[in-house]
Formats: structure tokens, C-alpha cells, sequence
């Protein structure tokens, strides 16, 4: 896959119009976090409501197009979900959000690091530990 | 004579296997050079040679395999050191410029850093020189201070001078930023620095590869560079300590080696430089440095950088016709390495990187190791291209129509 | 299966390109195996064809190269982290194991040694696994305390007891040893210290190239070891650490790669286990120890561990044969690894060294990096012939002989 | 040159029956040193007659053939000689005195360990700083 289908006319729209671009009032999750390797940015804040439900959620951050319309595009689909549908949450659900694009082990972690920032607020809030095997284990 | 006439780059790319291989189906055009640089086959050579006829540990070693082992790596400590204008006792070999600078952190600053001394730095400091003086500033309750940059990329001298009038202890800057390309006047600096009662540390990474350095004239009293920027094999660089100054310090790793007589408390250390090599060293790669060393003298260290010079010039040319492209830095090629980097309009370095590398063309992107200049040029981060002996002309060129395509397609 | 067919040598030499030099005009006998090993074909080939076809920096890079590179050292991670039954997050790479005893020395001691606190070494460890706890010591103002010996060179048990009953904070001691070849009970020692509360670092660095070794089973906190011993190239080594016990360390060498976020006065780290590896990785010897652990794995460990009693029961037998031989070290070869130390007669190490030379045969000669065990032998230095996978009964002959010349030289 | 060569009789009786070996009384000039690369041990006292001659010498140490012969027999040189003499002393000496072995690098140390302690010895005597060019350049 070449780059000009990574970066769709979808993905650069998501890059440059974040949609849930923003800070929240009354947040139940505020979750932040860097990738080293590369300095992306995002922190997602999420405001739980009835039966567990993602009632509100919002995200900012810096970074490429890949890391920021992830988390974007994340935002949108988490919206009115509970929160056990983030626990079940796996990468190829991003990868297939972003239009499965074949991305490279480098740039990889940039994807995910929306979804990354988002389990690791929801474990925090149900009390549990998430365990990130793709920061923790070397690629 | 010789080191008048230019390098034939394409004689030169010969000598690099690497450089004919393809990339995604491209030719490679390599622009990582400040990252790490490519190796000659003489450095790959002298490797596989020392793996194939005397490898041997070094030393303590009677045998003949040993004899010549210990021969080579003591040779290629002389040639590394002439190469800067040293004494071959006064270079100890490390890992690279992180550890040159950790070993002074601890060896020297933990003799003699005081609470409330001043440590300098500049804003365009590689986290290798400066995390090691944050940890030797919490250990000794030193304070840590930036030198300030002037809008071109250059060192703010009146700041410098400022930060002098608070009689710092220690003083650390780089000979050439990683990321502006500036060519900071090391023997001014450290002589000023020297007059305000300083020690000196001159972090040389990106300049021992690609310009003529001697600490003799620079006057420092330590310079660290890498062996991996200059054509080296990775795993090697070398700390080089003003005459004298290695003997009055203390060790920094212990074990094997490094000792003269252990006894069950306390234990007596070796000479200089070895009272530094703790451990079995890393021989092979201090052998093959030599060769990389040769290689380099083979062309010439005032060629090399003539070469890279008319690079800059062409390529900032080039560049700067692209409209949307930032150039950061000094303008003026005297004052710069062969170091370009840039932001794109509103392309992420990262995504740029993706869309060059489709294109062969192997470029950095990111905060280079440089968080708290990338905060004072306000980007979170920016591309970077950098040159070496075997770059050419049509490096600038397919560099050019890369960053064309990924304005294309993020229709800038 | 497999594992129970003797090793073929003659075949196997053949993947050793130096055995097939000539020393002073004799076939090389290289019996320096515990100082440092020689490298078969395919660690050559692992160097060469990174420097040939994907050298680049690795972890920042967005390219080609540097995914092809990251790829191959984070895998050598992988397999050499699974060789000794670890998780690849808790192997950190190093020089060798005397930067992995510094390391510990320095990022865990210093968090964890209080004034008073009880070190225990034993007094057969390498000057590697003394001296950085004697510079512990004296920052911390910890004692340090050596396990005792029996006669026949095995660990004192009572002593250890003894010294288990002053409750140490840190016990670290060598897996086997480089001079007796006694193979200390690890798993046992480190449940024995375990249970007196103490950390445990082993010294793996004659165990891992030798020996199968499990630190799941042995259970120690942390086990180290070092490349160039087991076939890989010098300068690369490994720490490996017990799960969770990295994440609460301080660093220890700090700069590139090992950071999260650098601020003008601290920084935040990096997961590990890069949080441990500052600046640019010694990456194509990190890649070609993992070519090394294949190459191993392809012999497989227990067979490695047979030929070795196999070679040691036979050159035991022919030494003592000679007379003025005095070995030392456990007579049994099942708490003993491949090496071999002794004296001859009044004929110093040193010239006995010189005179084997001549004949093409390489022991090493001295006080191995291991004074204190010197004194409690009571000999200033001693001859070692150690072995490994590609020597033969053919290379013991050889050292007969060549003892046997000396003695008539020496008129003994 | 052969090991046969290097290890002749005179070294050999030299190594187990050296002369000189012992320690003096009333001494001007004590040096020790060992070589970091071996272990080799060599102590010198000297007794400095009239005219700053070496009015007594004797030496003590532990180590190879080769540097214990060459202590003994330094001494037995020095014996006599004027403080200069040990001055101009210079490492082609030793050698010709040990019958021009061909030692590798690695033993050329063990050589010269005994003229380092004297030379060493007597330059602090004189109140001089001794520059040991063998031990300070790496080989
Ligand atoms: C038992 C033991 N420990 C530690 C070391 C030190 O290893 P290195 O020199 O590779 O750091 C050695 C070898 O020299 C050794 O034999
Ligand atoms: C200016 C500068 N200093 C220090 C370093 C660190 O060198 P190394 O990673 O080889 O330790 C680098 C390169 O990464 C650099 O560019």
C-alpha cells in the first residue's frame, strides 16, 4: 500500500478538522500519554454515565496525521459505548478504522496510541490494570 | 594540493556496499547521516578481519593472538587520538558520546560538583549533554543553566557571558548542534570559559566527523565524540581529557582491567587510560575505528568538509524554493554543518518521513534528542536531512521531488 | 535426540575461520576460551551483512533501514532474553558483564544501600563482581563481606550460612567460576539468600556460554553475562533483570533513547527496558549476539555442557600425569566447568605462557582478574587452560606436549 | 629466538638463585611497583654512598623468570655506578643484559619492571620527576 492510500483524503480531513477536539467539564477519565519514540501526544478525557456508558468523550493532543485521526476517529466510535466495549477493544478494530492501511512497526505505535490513552483511563476507572503489550515488549 | 581538489563522490559511493542497495524498490539515498553514517568497506573489512586471524581478548594476554590484538587496538587508540590532535593516554574509548559524558558526570562531577555550583549548558544541547548534568546537578545539589540562542540558531554570546559572571563549575556545550547545524567556535568558548574559572566538556559528535578538530587548539578539557558518526562501526567513541586531568580523577565503571591490585576493601587502579576501560572492552570495534579513522585521512578532513559545504549550498537552495518549507539554523554555510532541518507546512515530520521513505530517501523526523530546543524553535518537531562525504547532488535532487510528492498528497 | 549425539568437532571447526591460522608457524590451539571465544562464520556474516545492507540508527527512525535494523536488534533481544528463559522487556543490553555489575552497582545500589548495610561476595568472584560493590560500599557506607571456600575450591556453605545470618541486603556471587571452574549451586543459593531477605545478582559470564541456564528456575534477582564468551562479538552483553524489578530503578547512564520527556531541569524516562540503554545502541553487535545464540542453539546447550566434561575428564586425567602439576579446583567434574587452572613446578605462568606460544598454544597466564582467590591459593598467579565446542582431545595432546617442552627448558 | 633461547641457563640461575635479593638497613632510596598487566612485584633499596654513588643495592620481589633475572642483574650492574648512571640508563641496556631475548610486547614489561622501580627510586632521590614513557604510552 503506498502512502497516498495511508493518507486518505479522510484521514488528512480527520487530521486537519479533529473531530471531539477538546477538554471536557466533569470528567470521570482524564488519561494521558507520549509515545517516546516518536513525542505524539494525546490525552482523552471521558464523562461515564448511566449503566457504565461513554456519555462524553473528548480528546486533544500533537503529533502526525496517523496518531491524531486515530484518536479522533476512536473518539467518535467509543461515543455512547460502554466500557467493556473499550476493554475489548484490539488494534486490528483501529487499523480497520483507519481504512487498514499498512503501516510500518514505526509508525504503528502512532496509531495506536489513541487507543492506548483511552484503555488506559477506562482500566484506571474500573479499578483494573491494563496491560499494553505493545509498549511493554520490545517490536 | 591534494586536499584542494574535490571529492569524487562517485568514486567514494563505491566504497560503501550499503549505498547500492534498493529501498522500496528506489536507490537508497541515505540523508541520516547525523543519526548514524554508513561504513566503508575497509571498516567492514577490518572487522571480519579481526574476527578471522587475531581475535584475542587484550592485554593481559601473552599468547600471539593476544600480542596482535592489543597491537591493533592500542594502534588504532594512537591513530584516533592523533586524529584530534591528542595524546594516545589521554583518550579513553567508551561506547559513544552518552557515555563520555556520563563518565565525566560521574568520575569528575561527583569529586567536584558542590551544592549551589553552576552548571552550563546551551539550549541546543543533545539530551546526551544534558540529562547526565540534570542527574550529576540532583546528586550534588548543583544548579543547571541554559545559555540562550540568538533568533539565527546561533549561541547568544551575551547570554554565555552572563551565565560566565556566575563562576560555573563545569561548562558544556556542542562543538555543532545536531539539529541547526551551528558551528559553535569551541576554542573561543572554552577559552572564555577557562578565564571564569570553568572545566570544560565540548561535546564533538558532529563535528570530529565532518570537519578538522584538534583539542589542542580547542584547549577543553574533555572532548567526546562517536565512532558511529564518522564512518565507525557502532559501539565505539572516545573521551579525550586535557593532559593530566584523567589522573586526577576517579574511576567511573570498575572490574577487570581497570585495576592494579584488588585487595579485599579497597583496590588500587591502573594507568590512565585504562584506569577507565573497565571490563573486557569492545576490541573489535576499537580496531575497526581506526580503520574508519584512516579512511577519513584518506580523503582528507578539509575536503570532507568543502564537500558538504557546497552540499548546504545547494540544497538550502533548492529548499527554500519550496514553498510551505521552514528552514531552522544559521543561513550562513560557514557557520553550519552539512545539517538541514525543516518543517513542511502543516505535513507532521513523521508523515513526511513516511511518504520520503516510499521514495528511498531516508530522512529523521522527530524531537532529535533535542526536547528543549525543539520548545525554543516552537515545533514539537521537524524533519532533518544530513550529509556526508557520499552524498551528491542528486541526493538534494530526489530529496526535493520527495517532499514535492508529499505535497501532493497532503495538497499543501 | 539430538541433544544426545556428541558433538562433531572436526565439523564444527570449520565454521571457525581463525582455527584454520597458524601461530608461529604451528596449528592454533586455542585454549583462552574463558578470557574471550572465537567467532564462527555466521557472527561474521551477521556483521557484515548489517554494515552491507540495513546499518541505521534504530527505535526514532521512520525509514526503511531503521525498521530493518530496529527489527533485528529487538529480535536478537528476543531470542537472547529466551536463550536464558527471560522476557525480553527485562533484558537490557550492555557492554559486557562488568557494565551490567556497574550498572547494578550504581542504578540499584545507590536507591538501595544504607550506611551499615551487608554486602556478600564469595571469594571466588571476578574483580567484575568485587570492585563495583567495594565503590558501593564506600559511597554508601555498606561492608563488604566474602563468602568462604572449602579445600577442594566449592563454596563454604557454613560460611555462607554465617554470613546469610547478618541479614545482607545484597548477595552476588558467580555461577562459575573463571578460575576453578566450580559451578556454584545458583538456584539454591538464591532461594538460601531469598529467604534472608537479600537481593541476589549472579554472575553468569562462564555459565551462560556453557551451560543450559534457566534465571526462571535459578530465580535471582539479577543474572548477567557477556557476548564475546559465547561466541558473539566483543562489546555487547546482557543484565537481565527480575520482572518488575527494572521498572522501580533509577537509570543509570542517561542521555538519547533513554528518555520520555526532557525538561530544563529533569526528564522523564522511557519503558523498559530502554529506559537502561542510553544514547546510540552498540546495534550490529546487539544483532550478531543473537546470531551467536542461534548458532548455539543449533548445537544445543546440554550437548554443549557434555563435550566440555568430556574434553575436562580427559585433560584432568593428562595433566596430572605430568609431574609438578598442581591443579586447582573441584577434582569432580560435575561441579566443574571447562577450565582448568595450575601451576607447574617453579615455572612461573608467565614464561610457561611464552613457551606454550611457540608451540601455537593459547592459555592465559596470571592473577585471571581474581586477587582474592589468588591469596587464598596462596599463589600469585597461576596458568588457565579453559575449552569450548571446537576444541579436541587433539588440543589437549597439544598442551601436554607443550607443557612437557617447558619442563625440559626450565630443566624441571 | 626460541623460548630455549630466551630461558639460557644464566636467566634460569639468575630466576632461582638471584642475587642481591634481600633488604638493606639504613636505606636513602626505597621503590616499589608492580606491572598492572601481570602482577609482577619489584622493591629496590639502594644505600647511597660518597660521590652519590650506589654504595649497596639489593632487591626483593615475586613474578616471571624474566623480570626477577633482570632485577638481580640490574642490581648487580648498579652496584658501584653513580646515581647518573641509572639516569642514562635506557631499556636497550636491560636487554642486551638479559642477551638480547626477543621478548613479545607482552613480556618487554617484565623486562623492564626492575629498571622502572630503580629509575623511579633514584629520580625521586634526586628530587626529579621520572617520566616513564613505556608505562604511560599504550603499547
Ligand atoms: C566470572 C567472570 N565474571 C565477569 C567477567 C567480566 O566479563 P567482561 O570482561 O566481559 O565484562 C569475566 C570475564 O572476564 C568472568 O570470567
Ligand atoms: C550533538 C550530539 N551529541 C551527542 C550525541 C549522542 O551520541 P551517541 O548516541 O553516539 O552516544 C549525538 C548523536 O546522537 C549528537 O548528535
Amino acid at each position: 500500500m503506498s502512502s497516498a492510500d495511508i493518507y486518505r483524503e479522510l484521514i488528512l480531513d480527520y487530521y486537519r478538522n479533529p473531530r471531539n477536539f477538546g477538554k471536557l467539564e466533569n470528567v470521570d477519565i482524564s488519561s494521558r500519554d507520549t509515545n517516546p519514540l516518536c513525542g505524539d501526544e494525546i490525552e482523552i478525557q471521558v464523562r461515564v454515565g448511566e449503566d457504565q456508558k461513554i456519555e462524553e468523550v473528548k480528546f486533544t493532543g500533537k503529533g502526525c496525521a496517523i496518531s491524531q485521526a486515530s484518536a479522533s476517529m476512536l473518539t467518535e466510535l467509543a461515543k455512547g459505548k460502554p466500557l467493556e466495549w473499550v476493554k475489548e477493544l484490539v488494534k486490528e478494530d483501529v487499523f480497520e478504522m483507519l481504512g487498514n492501511p499498512d503501516l510500518g512497526p514505526s509508525r504503528v505505535k502512532c496509531a495506536l496510541l489513541g487507543m492506548k490513552v483511552l484503555k488506559t483511563g477506562v482500566y484506571g476507572y474500573l479499578g483494573a490494570h491494563y496491560e499494553d503489550q505493545d509498549a511493554s515488549t520490545p517490536p | 594540493m591534494l586536499e584542494s581538489k574535490a571529492i569524487d563522490v562517485e568514486r567514494l559511493r563505491a566504497d560503501f556496499p550499503i549505498l547500492s542497495r534498493k529501498v522500496r524498490g528506489k536507490r537508497l539515498v541515505y540523508l541520516d547521516n547525523a543519526a548514524t553514517t554508513q561504513r566503508p568497506q575497509v571498516v567492514i573489512d577490518s572487522l571480519v578481519r579481526f574476527y578471522s586471524n587475531y581475535n584475542s581478548n587484550v592485554h593481559r594476554s601473552v599468547h600471539t593472538l593476544g600480542e596482535e590484538a592489543t597491537a591493533a587496538y592500542e594502534g588504532s587508540r594512537k591513530k584516533t587520538a592523533a586524529f584530534v590532535g591528542a595524546r594516545p593516554q589521554d583518550l579513553v574509548f567508551v561506547r559513544g558520546t552518552t557515555e563520555a559524558t556520563n563518565l565525566v558526570s560521574f568520575a569528575w562531577g561527583d569529586k567536584n560538583m558542590k551544592k549551589g555550583d553552576v552548571i552550563v549548558v546551551t539550549t541546543m544541547e543533545h539530551h546526551s549533554n544534558i540529562v547526565p548534568w540534570q542527574m550529576l546537578a540532583k546528586r550534588s545539589g548543583a544548579i543547571l543553566k541554559y545559555v540562550g540562542l540568538n533568533p539565527d540558531g546561533t549561541l547568544d554570546l551575551g547570554s554565555f557571558e552572563a551565565l560566565l559572571r556566575e563562576a560555573p563549575r563545569l561548562v558544556a556545550f556542542t562543538h555543532c548542534s545536531n539539529v541547526l547545524g551551528t558551528i559553535n567556535d569551541a576554542a573561543k568558548l572554552c577559552a572564555m570559559a577557562k578565564e571564569a574559572g570553568a572545566t570544560t566538556l565540548v561535546d564533538g559528535a558532529q563535528a570530529v566527523p565532518h570537519m578538522p578538530v584538534d583539542v589542542g587548539a580547542i584547549d577543553s578539557d574533555f572532548y567526546a565524540f562517536s565512532g558511529h558518526k564518522m564512518l565507525g562501526p557502532t559501539g565505539i567513541g572516545a573521551l579525550v581529557a586535557r593532559r593530566g586531568l584523567l589522573e586526577e580523577m576517579d574511576p567511573f565503571q570498575t572490574g577487570g582491567e581497570m585495576i592494579r591490585e584488588v585487595f579485599d576493601d579497597h583496590s588500587t587502579w591502573n594507568d590512565i587510560p585504562y584506569k577507565f576501560e573497565a571490563g573486557t572492552v569492545n576490541i573489535a570495534d576499537g580496531i575497526a575505528l581506526g580503520a574508519a579513522v584512516d579512511y577519513l585521512e584518506s580523503i582528507g578532513m578539509e575536503r570532507v568538509r568543502a564537500h558538504e559545504v557546497s552540499l548546504l549550498d545547494y540544497a538550502m537552495n533548492e529548499l527554500t524554493a519550496i514553498r510551505g518549507i521552514r528552514l531552522y539554523g544559521p543561513m550562513d554555510t560557514r557557520l553550519r554543518a552539512g545539517v538541514i532541518s525543516f518543517n513542511y507546512a502543516d505535513v507532521h515530520p513523521h508523515d513526511l518521513a513516511t511518504i520520503l521513505d516510499e521514495e528511498g530517501v531516508a530522512i529523521r523526523s522527530g524531537h532529535h534528542c533535542a526536547q528543549p530546543l525543539m520548545r525554543w524553535l516552537d515545533v514539537p518537531a521537524a524533519s532533518r536531512a544530513s550529509f556526508y562525504v557520499y552524498n551528491s547532488h542528486d541526493d538534494v535532487d530526489a530529496l526535493k521531488l520527495a517532499i514535492e510528492k508529499a505535497g501532493r498528497i497532503f495538497k499543501v
